[in-house]
């Protein structure tokens, strides 16, 4: 029951409390530019959940065997395997499944650049997670990334009907929302287990 | 297929290349920095240490494997090498994460200083935990510290910081830790 | 000297492993795209905007490549870049026609009356549900901007209550005519011609109580027009654009001045 | 391009955070204070000026197929090279910073100019697109942080601007604080644009 328990508080943690974008500012980037649209939003989540896990998974290996100490090497390893992993990713997509990458494809290059992506990894060294913790850890975190994009994405469909003052149309009102979406999010924090 | 074998080796070749220029350049920077980033890391360790158990100058780590939130201790000693203190360090959760932070108790379970390392509390509310009029109120006080929310403390109180109880408490009960590990050392 | 050698090794290997993955991955998951097709999307405009009836310009390319898609269905086409792409498939360059929008409503502020005060999403879609909108007229256009907001080309403007097309800046994609709840938009080819700026099928004294310029089936157009292009049909006149020569003789004879030449 | 015209662009025209919107992680999670954000500001000019010139100079060996994972080695590198600098001879800033310094490595402005500009152009003036952009970005944190940093704690650098009394606004330090900021800033720019053009298209 302890297990369960943990894992739970664990996903709890990495969604609400110390979410991803809203909280620990990482992948800002995507969620402002991706976040038009619920559909786009929700393919961005979609397609940041597979690539964070499967980051995860092989920066773990890397760290424990390649690295084993040698801490400054981290962020060049990570990184590296990371933008190899991306760009496997998209074309193994392209030919595989091409439904699937004229959805997500345009997204993947963009998921390379994306902090949330190597902050994970960071974390999950940092707190020297086991490798099952550290994959569901960066799970909850992806699961995280896409609550708040594509709640961001509603708000924002919901803006371009609404009359806004002419110099806060566009990005100053997105912004602007998203502060506020943050400090609903800043709620999460004294939640103690 | 013999110029794909070509096209692959090639690729790989220059990727090695790069990987191997760059981590080259990383290794030989790091030696150069790193002895310094170690002694500066022990340095602030030390100067805590000593800020919050002034009268010890030497400290030895002891092995301690109580378990907890208490991750160290260390044992104070003066010129004369007679044992002055302990130092511990503790890391209670507080309201934003882990606040790990070092506590210094003379001989007679007596807190003598409160230093906290590092903390992610909320900046404004939990940061001041860091203050002096915070930490001092420690000073002098023994075994079962309570926080006091409003009011002047009594002598087994310390007055919480106002608007962030949960790190006073957090800070509180990494103090008792403390001094409830030397006691069992003694 | 060795832990500056073994991370660069370390390092080195994992790079030589994944640039050989990548560069087999980029040999076994080669999709074969007809380079013609690469070649066609660099020239289109790229302004994915769905007027040739493809989901944007790469679709359009590779129907062009593999189906023989008509180039001149892309309503940015110019002159030159189609005889480019003429050259690239090989195909003889067909003329192109100008297609431009036009708003069939001139119910502005000042004439046309409302039936209830309006405060509420700037959409005509939404506004429309609400018992057709703030205007008294039920066919009117409710100037509210979705086919402003919808056009990638910035070609529409509310002007005192109603849409307004620019000429020059609409490429006819039709993205407005999808969009208008009141379906008073209608992609034309620019010639001149005549156009009746109402669709309103009420008859004349209701037409007139609500609305200053709308057309109250009055026939004066139909008997005035020597090449029959014009017609009253349920109270509203419709123009025949290929009987219609735009002579402008109907303009001066309607009583409330709706009709136009382009 | 003439070298003032990269300069005048990375700075007003194409400024990366004010007008180009990227960088965007370290621009709201590092600006709480000013010299976290010169702090930052200027690691990152470091590094984009280093990473364009070597990109710039390797730009034509390197096929296509492996071209952002090259890249992304090249940048890594000195993000570990700054990092390693700040750790060893500013220790009080690299705390503050925390985990955004080995973050500049993602930081999309960095790819973004080894991609458009490095790829494209000779290693001088990639270098020196690299330091306009990088001072754009730290003009732009330096003011974002400025105006955090005095509503939220009423200090500047330190010195404390509005005295002892002050209350201060502490929704400005902590993170909604940078989204409002940023969203007004980027408002009043839009305006100062606008009025501009309309004065220029009035003339």
């Amino acid at each position: 029951m302890g297990l369960i328990k943990d894992f739970l508080v664990l996903a709890i943690t990495a969604m609400l409390v110390e979410n991803f974008v809203l909280v620990k500012f990482m992948g800002i980037c995507p969620f402002l530019g991706v976040s038009k649209k619920i559909e786009t939003a929700a393919g961005m989540g979609i397609a940041v959940t597979f690539v964070m896990v499967a980051a995860s998974a092989l920066t773990w290996v890397v760290n424990k065997y390649v690295i084993a100490g040698a801490e400054y090497l981290q962020t060049i390893s990570f990184i590296l395997v990371i933008a190899a992993l991306v760009q496997f990713a998209e074309m193994f997509v392209k030919k595989a499944v091409p439904a699937l990458y004229a959805a997500l494809g345009i997204y993947l290059p963009l998921i390379t650049t994306n902090c949330a992506v190597l902050g994970v990894t960071m974390i999950n060294v940092q707190r020297d997670y086991s490798f099952g913790t550290s994959l569901w850890y960066s799970f909850a975190a992806a699961l995280g990334f896409m609550l708040a994009i594509v709640l961001f994405a509603g708000v924002r469909e919901r803006l371009e009907t609404a009359k806004i003052p002419k110099y806060l149309k566009g990005f100053p009102i997105a912004l602007i929302s998203a502060g506020l979406l943050s400090i609903a999010f800043l709620g999460f924090q004294g939640l103690s287990f | 297929m013999k110029e794909n074998i070509r096209s692959i080796i090639k690729t790989g070749a220059i990727l090695l290349v790069i990987g191997f220029v760059c981590t080259l350049l990383l290794a030989l920077c790091n030696s150069m920095t790193k002895d310094r980033i170690a002694s500066l890391a022990a340095s602030a360790e030390q100067e805590a240490m000593s800020s919050t158990l002034p009268i010890a100058d030497k400290f030895v780590k002891l092995k301690y494997d109580g378990g907890g939130i208490v991750t160290a201790v260390y044992e104070g000693k003066n010129e004369d090498k007679t044992v002055v203190g302990h130092c511990v360090k503790v890391e209670p959760i507080g309201y934003g994460g882990a606040i790990s932070m070092i506590v210094g108790i003379d001989t007679d379970g007596k807190v003598t200083g409160v230093d906290i390392v590092s903390m992610s509390e909320t900046p404004g509310l939990g940061a001041k935990a860091n203050e002096p009029e915070f930490t001092n109120g420690f000073i002098g006080k023994g075994a079962g510290i309570k926080v006091r929310k409003s009011g002047a403390p009594n002598d087994d109180e310390i007055s919480a910081i106002s608007g962030a109880t949960v790190t006073s408490k957090a800070v509180t009960s990494g103090v008792n830790a403390a001094i409830a590990a030397t006691e069992s050392l003694r | 000297m060795f832990d500056i050698l073994y991370p660069a090794l370390a390092i080195g290997a994992i790079s030589l492993l994944l640039g050989g993955l990548l560069a087999f991955a980029s040999i076994v998951f080669k999709v074969e795209v007809d380079e013609r097709e690469e070649k066609i999307a660099q020239i289109l405009p790229g302004a994915n905007c769905g007027g040739c009836g493809y989901a944007g310009c790469s679709a359009f390319a590779k129907a062009i490549v593999s189906e023989g898609a008509e180039i001149t269905k892309c309503n940015l086409m110019t002159d030159e870049k189609l005889a480019e792409i003429s050259a690239i498939m090989g195909v003889k360059a067909g003329k192109k026609i100008k297609k431009v929008a036009h708003i069939a409503c001139r119910g502005t502020c000042d004439v046309a009356k409302n039936k209830y005060e309006y405060y509420g999403l700037a959409d005509c879609v939404t506004a429309s549900q609400l018992g057709g909108g703030a205007k008294a007229c039920v066919y009117g256009c409710l100037g509210l901007g979705s086919c402003a907001e919808k056009c990638p080309f910035g070609a529409i403007s509310i002007v005192d209550g109603i849409a307004v097309v620019d000429k020059e800046k609409c490429v006819g994609c039709g993205a407005c005519a999808n969009i208008c709840p009141k379906g008073l938009i209608a992609i034309v080819e620019d010639k001149p011609q005549a156009f009746v700026n109402c669709k309103s099928h009420d008859k004349g004294a209701v037409v007139k109580n609500v609305c200053e310029a709308g057309c109250i089936g009055c026939k004066i157009c139909e008997k005035k027009c020597e090449f029959d292009a014009i017609r009253v049909e349920d109270n509203l006149a419709k123009v025949d654009a290929d009987k219609c020569t735009g002579c402008g003789v109907c303009v001066e004879a309607c009583p409330k001045k709706i009709i136009e030449i382009m | 391009m003439r070298y003032r015209d990269i300069f005048k662009n990375g700075v007003i025209e194409e400024n990366p955070t004010f007008v180009q919107l990227l960088g965007m992680c370290p621009t709201l999670a590092v600006t709480t204070s000013v010299s976290n954000s010169i702090g930052m500001g200027l690691s990152a000019t470091f590094v984009l000026m280093c990473s364009n010139f070597v990109i710039s100079l390797v730009r034509k060996v390197i096929p296509n197929k492996i071209r952002i994972a090259a890249y992304i080695v090249i940048i890594a590198t000195f993000v570990s090279i700054i990092e390693m600098l700040l750790k060893a001879y500013l220790p009080a800033l690299s705390e503050s910073l925390g985990m955004f310094v080995p973050l500049i490595v993602v930081n999309c402005i960095i790819l973004a100019r080894a991609e458009s500009f490095a790829a494209k152009n000779a290693p001088l003036p990639s270098a020196l697109d690299g330091i306009s952009m990088g001072l754009g970005f730290t003009g732009a944190l330096t003011i974002i942080g400025a105006v955090r940093e005095l509503l939220g704690n009423g200090t500047i650098l330190g010195f404390s601007i509005f005295g002892a009394s002050y209350n201060p606004a502490l929704i400005f330090i902590l993170p909604p604080g940078a989204f409002l900021v940023l969203g007004m800033i980027i408002a009043v720019i839009n305006m100062i644009t606008d009025k501009k053009n309309t004065k220029e298209a009035g003339k």
